[in-house]
């Protein structure tokens, strides 16, 4: 088995942070193989950050798949780039507070998510990655909500004080996702 | 008499309008352009004294003014 | 052994400090920053010396000083970046100075793009600066390999006293990857090494005419020159018979045969899964020493059953596309499967490349 | 009612610049285009860009542009200022392209008095590739290659490259501004126009060094920027003319 | 037409004033000093500019520039100086710029010698720089014949927009000869020439954003960059085609072919005469230009009478002599006769090699 | 009768300098060498050898010396340095390898406050390679690349490093001599022994610039070149001492 | 018909001078081919100096040949350098106003010419390979005495005054040149 | 008393030894040594004062002074 996903967005949205922390948890608390590679343009600000999350039971080649199983879509431009990707029967996890279109495929399983809303509404709207990330794992349950969470811990180690307002952005895209995944 | 044209798209929200505007006349909007910036906006127009120091100061050249 | 997530380039300077690398000079250059950058934090840890030179020339040699002395001494940087530095390898190629360098490969020509590419391949295997040296070349396909490569890397340097080139990509550079690290080498081996060399090291002698360290990047009288260039032709030779390294990967029973180094490899070798899941029998030749190139792996292919071989590379114009020529001696077809200017090679592409071969499309 | 300020016309209108929120590249670029609007020399404008953050306005300016390697813009410029002497001749560039990589370049052109313009954006960092320790970087101030801070006995001091040309001979013109202020950007404008000028007569090297912020890889926002300008970057690069031959007696 | 007696080195620089050359940038050293020393005599007189750069580096910046603006412009070096410009050739060829510049080569690697030497082959034919462009590289064997070749190569390079490479050596560029000169191009002709450059060079143009000039020695997308790698591409498919430059001397009847470059092609060619004189049907095959290589010249050896090819260069390791190979394809035995390091081929040792071949003793 | 003068131990004894006759290369290659055995350092010295007629000495000297890429002297003891701290390393290099190609290594290094030390023979032309202009040559003479002579306008003036230097605020010592008569020869001897003891003692960095003549390519003999060096020369490039931290109060 | 000459001593006795004056008077006043090949080393001045003048009917190979037909030799160690690379039967002109050594081959025409001697005595040593030009020509006689004389012309037009001085040098060589031909 | 010896194969003629003796000591000799070079000759050997000025100019070390 094999999971291809792209997350997309601004940069500054912690887009990059995303993909890490789902890798990372992957390399040290599960057994599978994982890459992620991070796209960047020469810009250091604007435009689209994307990156490449890839976990796999075998061994992976390419880092980026051309075909993608999930999308993690952040607004609007990283939409009109990447749906095309996205295999026919994945999945989009779309922050609608920020896309106005219309997503014009039948053949997806679309999760939209007022991403951007219940981080502001969470106190503070830089954990808006963390939101979709819980969504993300609430809804897949590709790794342990335990084991995600332990990831961002540590990584934050060192901002100790950041760890509530985290805490709670995760557990309510947890949630989120949970409930869509019961739909 | 005198107005400020926000050119949203081009606004990077950095606040120099603002910073150095003496009349107050700017601030930052809730809305943000297509690169995902919040855009500045005129929340007290009729301040607006014409004096271009806002446009003068930002570096995206997102302001026109006239008077 | 502990599994640890790390990005290529630190995975490359942690592998180099735990060879016992106590030097490094770099410059900035995408896709190669975090090199700098690590040991930038690493070095005072280990009681080594990082310096930001003030560009690739004075890095290289930077490098060339400290390599000189004895110290296992490390640069990088990416395509034009590495063609800066082309003379000060040549200086240490010609005054026979062991020093690993890398190059993060990128979009080319000139300033290109800062996207991975496979660009370089010439420059890295045939010439690497003027005069006609060879260096040993490694090419990595995995976070992992680019750590066991670049860790043995300083050994075959100080083997030879020859530069030794880890060509890497901006896919290896960036991509994180779960990996083990080998061993540090304790202090006390780092230093015997260092002391190994100091019968030629510049790090000043008695005063004894004969036996002072002269590093000599060139000779006044032209046989001492002819001599110096055949003694490193016998190193060069060695290396064809002893240090030849290379995956091939199903190609006993192959009808079709992939090529690809570093990252395009990688993706090769996934390919060649789905094809003969696909039932295709298709087989991968991978250099792992793009220098010295594995020609007689291409020996094993059995070219009665094999319809034909297909380079793939992230470069256009094709280069490592012309030694598996030279390998296979037109004993099949050989295609190519080709992106560039920083274009990820496409699993797709490469499967459908392969397919032509089948099809007799070619 | 009229239009009394605008985007000048050397910028393409369907372009945004690449720079990040509050980056002074985007206000030296719109200035330069702005003087060279004034003195209708747009037809003859040829911009040597460096290789750093600098590029990112290639694909947004309207005037003819040519890509160094990085350092090199110097050279450049003289090949094509000393083939095409009636033509603008200006380099754009940062302090890592400038004063690092490109010193050599940099120099021996001011030495050899080239009768063209440098624009010379220190922002005290390199910028494009993310952060690492630039010659102009201040002492204390954090890099990515100087992680615990640019620290004068291991790096050296900061370059003042005003300073070092004045020892030069050749110079006509060197000056130090900075857009961090109305007041600045107005005399940075000033400044750009009396460089352009100089070339224009034929006097000679004229540097235009303008001290600006990097706010992205300064690790602050932009209006922050601003007071680390004023309060630290002012302190170790103090404003106003190193030198201006026009003003000497001979 | 007159002759006059010139070295080698003037004459280049002449035949490139002839040619509308009116912009060099150069930097001192040896073997080929005698060409920036004779365009700084030589430029006042045409109203054409010579600057002594302050390092290899800013001179071919300098050029890179000057031909930016669409005037016809040269630098030249020697070997170490030559992996300093690598970078900038890159940038000329990957923005498409045209330019001349020659490099006398001399011993290597590093500093090497200051005596001729032919060991920058690779660097020239395969990795003038980064990025996998190429260039075509023109190979003089007379001074008659480095005249006429870099007369013409600023045509192929305003052509191709490309760099163009005068591949000498240090016998070359020191030696005097008789020559006569092609004329002097009228200013007329060299302001037309950069007249039709004007929609590409960067010397202002009138406000007019998809027109203006954008010199780009890269790409910020990759689609562009390997838009841009593929047209190149093509220029360099085409010069297989039509622009191969060989001398085929007496190969008809041979049962032994001698192959060479440059200098040893001279010194060889001389050699297959007196073999013919002893009675040993000798051939040669003298690349004039060694990228495009003449590959078809060696299908034009009737394999059945040929005993083995003779491939002659000045360096250690061999590099010529992998070009040779490929050419020949294993169709009869290929061995080499080398030298290197600034020592000159010996006429006699090319005689040995060939009767070592004869009596089967390679 | 003792001897009390002979050559120093540090010079083979059965080698000749391929030197010119009169060239100062061969003075200050002597000067250098009795300095180390006086201080009795010669197993630790380290020369880095630029490009140019001071290579000639690297077959004639007794201690360690390795040849840096034309102009990169600097970076390569900077290599040797940081690692060996030990070692007294010092570059030897002319006006062309440290002024032109090397501008960037060499003011760099003296900005990082290295602590070796750089002796510059500033003979005012590339004597190696025959006679070009160097960007020390005076204004108005003659150069094989120069055939009117240096011309200001043209090629601007020339450079004067340690005046550049002293720009910087890490040097330590920065000192200019000659070799030209039996005082100025004592100085330069002096002032190399004064820098090396800076090294020594961890001051940092120090630059010898020694004024000499090239009497081959100034095409004259060598007793001619001796009034050059006096009458012309010095006047542009008058000797003294520029800066020397250990005489400043702090 | 090839002649492969090397003229040889130290830098500063007009080695070059000598051979370009040859190879000079070759190109223009006959329709011979010719090459001249200076020889270097990295020192400006010291050691020895020497170049290859190769004259031919036919084309010209390697322009310095290996085995010599004729040796002008100014000094001793150009003498041990060059010696055994003249051919047997060829002819060695000597300066043996320096040498002091035997020229320890049989099987060679040696001429000898105290040079210097007669170049002190014509009044300016720098003459010296002007005296050793014309013993060579006026003992080979492979060129019109005529047509060498222009070419020294020509070559000091810009310093006439030197002009009586190599021509007597000149005639001296000659002198004694035809002079040992006759024996 | 005092004495200069000359290493004859070491001097290269350039004068600057002759130039600064304050004693006319030395000349250029009519010898050339095997490099070419008229090496020098002590002429009034008995004037030496064994000052080393001579040695110290001389940039090849050809020279060594006794007293
Ligand atoms: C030869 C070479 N070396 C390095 C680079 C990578 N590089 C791109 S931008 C840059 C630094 C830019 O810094 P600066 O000049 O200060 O400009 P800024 O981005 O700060 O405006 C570097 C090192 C390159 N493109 N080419
Ligand atoms: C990269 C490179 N460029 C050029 C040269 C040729 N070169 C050798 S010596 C020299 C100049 C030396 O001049 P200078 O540094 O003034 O030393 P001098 O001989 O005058 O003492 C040059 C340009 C070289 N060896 N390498
Ligand atoms: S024109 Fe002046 S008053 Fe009006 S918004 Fe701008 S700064 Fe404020
Ligand atoms: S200065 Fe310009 S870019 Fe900045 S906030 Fe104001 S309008 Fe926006
Ligand atoms: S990284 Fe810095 S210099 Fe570059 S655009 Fe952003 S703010 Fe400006
Ligand atoms: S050429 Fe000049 S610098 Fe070189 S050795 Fe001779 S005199 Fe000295
Ligand atoms: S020691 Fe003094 S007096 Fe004697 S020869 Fe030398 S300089 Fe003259
Ligand atoms: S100074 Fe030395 S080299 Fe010069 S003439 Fe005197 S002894 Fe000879
Ligand atoms: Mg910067
Ligand atoms: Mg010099």
């Amino acid at each position: 088995m094999e999971t291809n996903l792209c997350v997309a967005g601004f940069g500054g949205q912690g887009i990059m942070t995303l993909g890490k922390f789902l890798a990372d948890t992957v390399c040290h608390r599960t057994e599978k193989n994982v890459t992620f590679f991070p796209s960047y343009g020469a810009e250091q600000r604007g435009g689209t950050a994307n990156c490449y999350v890839v976990i796999s039971d075998g061994k992976i080649g390419a880092p980026l798949g051309e075909v993608m199983d999930e999308l993690i879509i952040m607004n609007e431009p990283s939409l009109k780039k990447f749906l095309k990707t996205l295999k026919s029967g994945g999945t989009l996890f779309l922050n609608n507070s920020l896309i106005n279109c219309e997503v014009e495929r039948e053949d997806i399983t679309l999760i939209e998510i007022p991403a951007t809303q219940m981080a502001l509404e969470i106190g503070n709207i830089k954990v808006l990655n963390i939101v979709m990330l819980g969504v993300y794992i609430g809804y897949t349950g590709i790794l342990s909500e335990e084991a995600v969470w332990k990831t961002i811990e540590e990584n934050l180690s060192r901002k100790a004080s950041l760890l509530p307002l985290n805490k709670k952005a995760y557990e309510a895209g947890l949630a989120y996702g949970r409930e869509r995944r019961g739909k | 008499m005198a107005k400020v044209e926000i050119v949203t798209e081009r606004c990077k929200s950095c606040g120099y309008c603002i910073k150095f505007c003496p009349k107050e006349v700017l601030a930052i909007g809730k809305k943000v352009n297509s690169k995902g910036y919040e855009f500045v906006e005129a929340i007290k127009p009729e301040n607006c004294n014409g004096c271009a120091i806002c446009a003068r100061m930002c570096p995206d050249g997102a302001i026109d003014v006239y008077k | 052994m502990t599994r640890i997530f790390m990005k290529g380039c630190e995975a490359i300077a942690e592998a180099a400090v735990r060879a016992g690398c106590r030097f490094f000079a770099g410059y900035p250059i995408t896709p190669q920053n975090e090199i700098p950058e690590y040991f930038a934090r690493r070095m005072p840890e280990v009681g080594g010396v990082f310096i930001q030179g003030e560009s690739e020339i004075a890095s290289v040699n930077m490098v060339y000083g400290a390599a000189s002395s004895g110290t296992r001494a490390m640069t990088s940087s990416s395509s034009c970046g590495i063609s800066l530095k082309s003379e000060g390898i040549s200086y240490a190629a010609s005054a026979r100075i062991p020093m690993v360098y890398c190059n993060v490969q990128r979009g080319g020509p000139g300033v290109g793009a800062i996207q991975p590419a496979q660009q370089d391949y010439f420059q890295a295997t045939k010439a690497g600066g003027n005069g006609g040296f060879r260096m040993m070349v490694f090419a990595p396909s995995t976070v992992q390999e680019a750590i066991d490569l670049t860790y043995g890397a300083f050994d075959y340097a100080d083997r030879d006293r020859n530069p030794v080139l880890i060509l890497a990509d901006g896919v290896i550079g960036t991509m994180m990857e779960p990996v083990s690290l080998p061993e540090m080498k304790p202090e006390s081996e780092i230093e015997a090494i260092k002391q190994s060399k100091l019968k030629w090291a510049c790090v000043g002698h008695e005063l004894d005419y004969p036996n002072r360290s002269w590093i000599e990047p060139g000779h006044w009288n032209t046989a001492d020159m002819q001599k110096a260039n055949e003694e490193a032709l016998k190193v060069y030779e060695a290396w064809e018979v002893n240090d030849v390294k290379v995956e091939e990967y199903m190609i006993d029973d192959a009808e079709v045969v992939l090529s690809a180094y570093g990252i395009s490899g990688r993706i090769a070798a996934a390919a060649v899964d789905k094809l003969r899941a696909a039932g295709i029998k298709a087989g991968l030749i991978r250099p792992i020493t793009v220098s010295p190139f594995p020609y007689s792996s291409y020996d094993k292919i059995d070219y009665k059953k094999c319809k034909g071989i297909l380079s793939i590379e992230m470069s256009i114009p094709a280069q490592f596309a012309e030694d598996v020529k030279s390998a296979v001696k037109e004993r099949c077809l050989v295609s190519t499967c080709l992106c560039s200017g920083g274009n990820i090679m496409s699993e797709q592409a490469v499967i459908d490349g392969v397919k032509k071969i089948m099809e007799g499309r070619v | 009612m009229n239009l009394i300020y605008t985007r000048t016309k050397t910028i393409q209108e369907d372009k945004v610049s690449g720079f990040c929120p509050g980056c002074m590249h985007s206000t030296v670029i719109k200035l330069i285009g702005e003087v060279i609007e004034e003195l209708n020399v747009v037809d003859k404008t040829c911009c040597i860009t460096g290789i750093g953050c600098c590029g990112l306005h290639m694909d947004y300016i309207a005037y003819d542009t040519i890509t160094a390697p990085h350092g090199r813009a110097c050279a450049v410029a003289t090949g094509i200022k000393r083939t095409n002497p009636e033509s603008l001749v200006f380099t754009y560039q940062g302090d890592g392209d400038l004063a690092a990589i490109g010193l050599a370049e940099t120099l021996s052109a001011a030495n050899r008095g080239e009768n063209f313009t440098v624009i010379f954006v220190n922002n005290g960092i390199y910028g494009m590739t993310g952060g690492q320790m630039a010659p102009t970087t201040l002492i204390g101030m954090k890099a990515s290659t100087a992680p615990a801070g640019r620290n004068a006995k291991e790096h050296g001091y900061p370059m003042h490259m005003c300073e070092l040309m004045n020892v030069l001979t050749a110079p006509y013109y060197l000056v130090r501004t900075s857009c961090n202020t109305p007041a600045n950007v107005t005399r940075t404008k000033n400044a750009i126009k009396q460089a352009f000028k100089n070339q224009l007569e034929g006097k000679g090297f004229s540097m235009v060094e303008i001290v600006t912020s990097c706010p992205t890889n300064w690790g602050m926002d932009a209006l922050s920027a601003l007071d680390f300008i004023q309060d630290k970057m002012l302190a170790e690069f103090p404003l106003g003319v190193i030198r201006d031959k026009s003003k000497e007696a001979d």
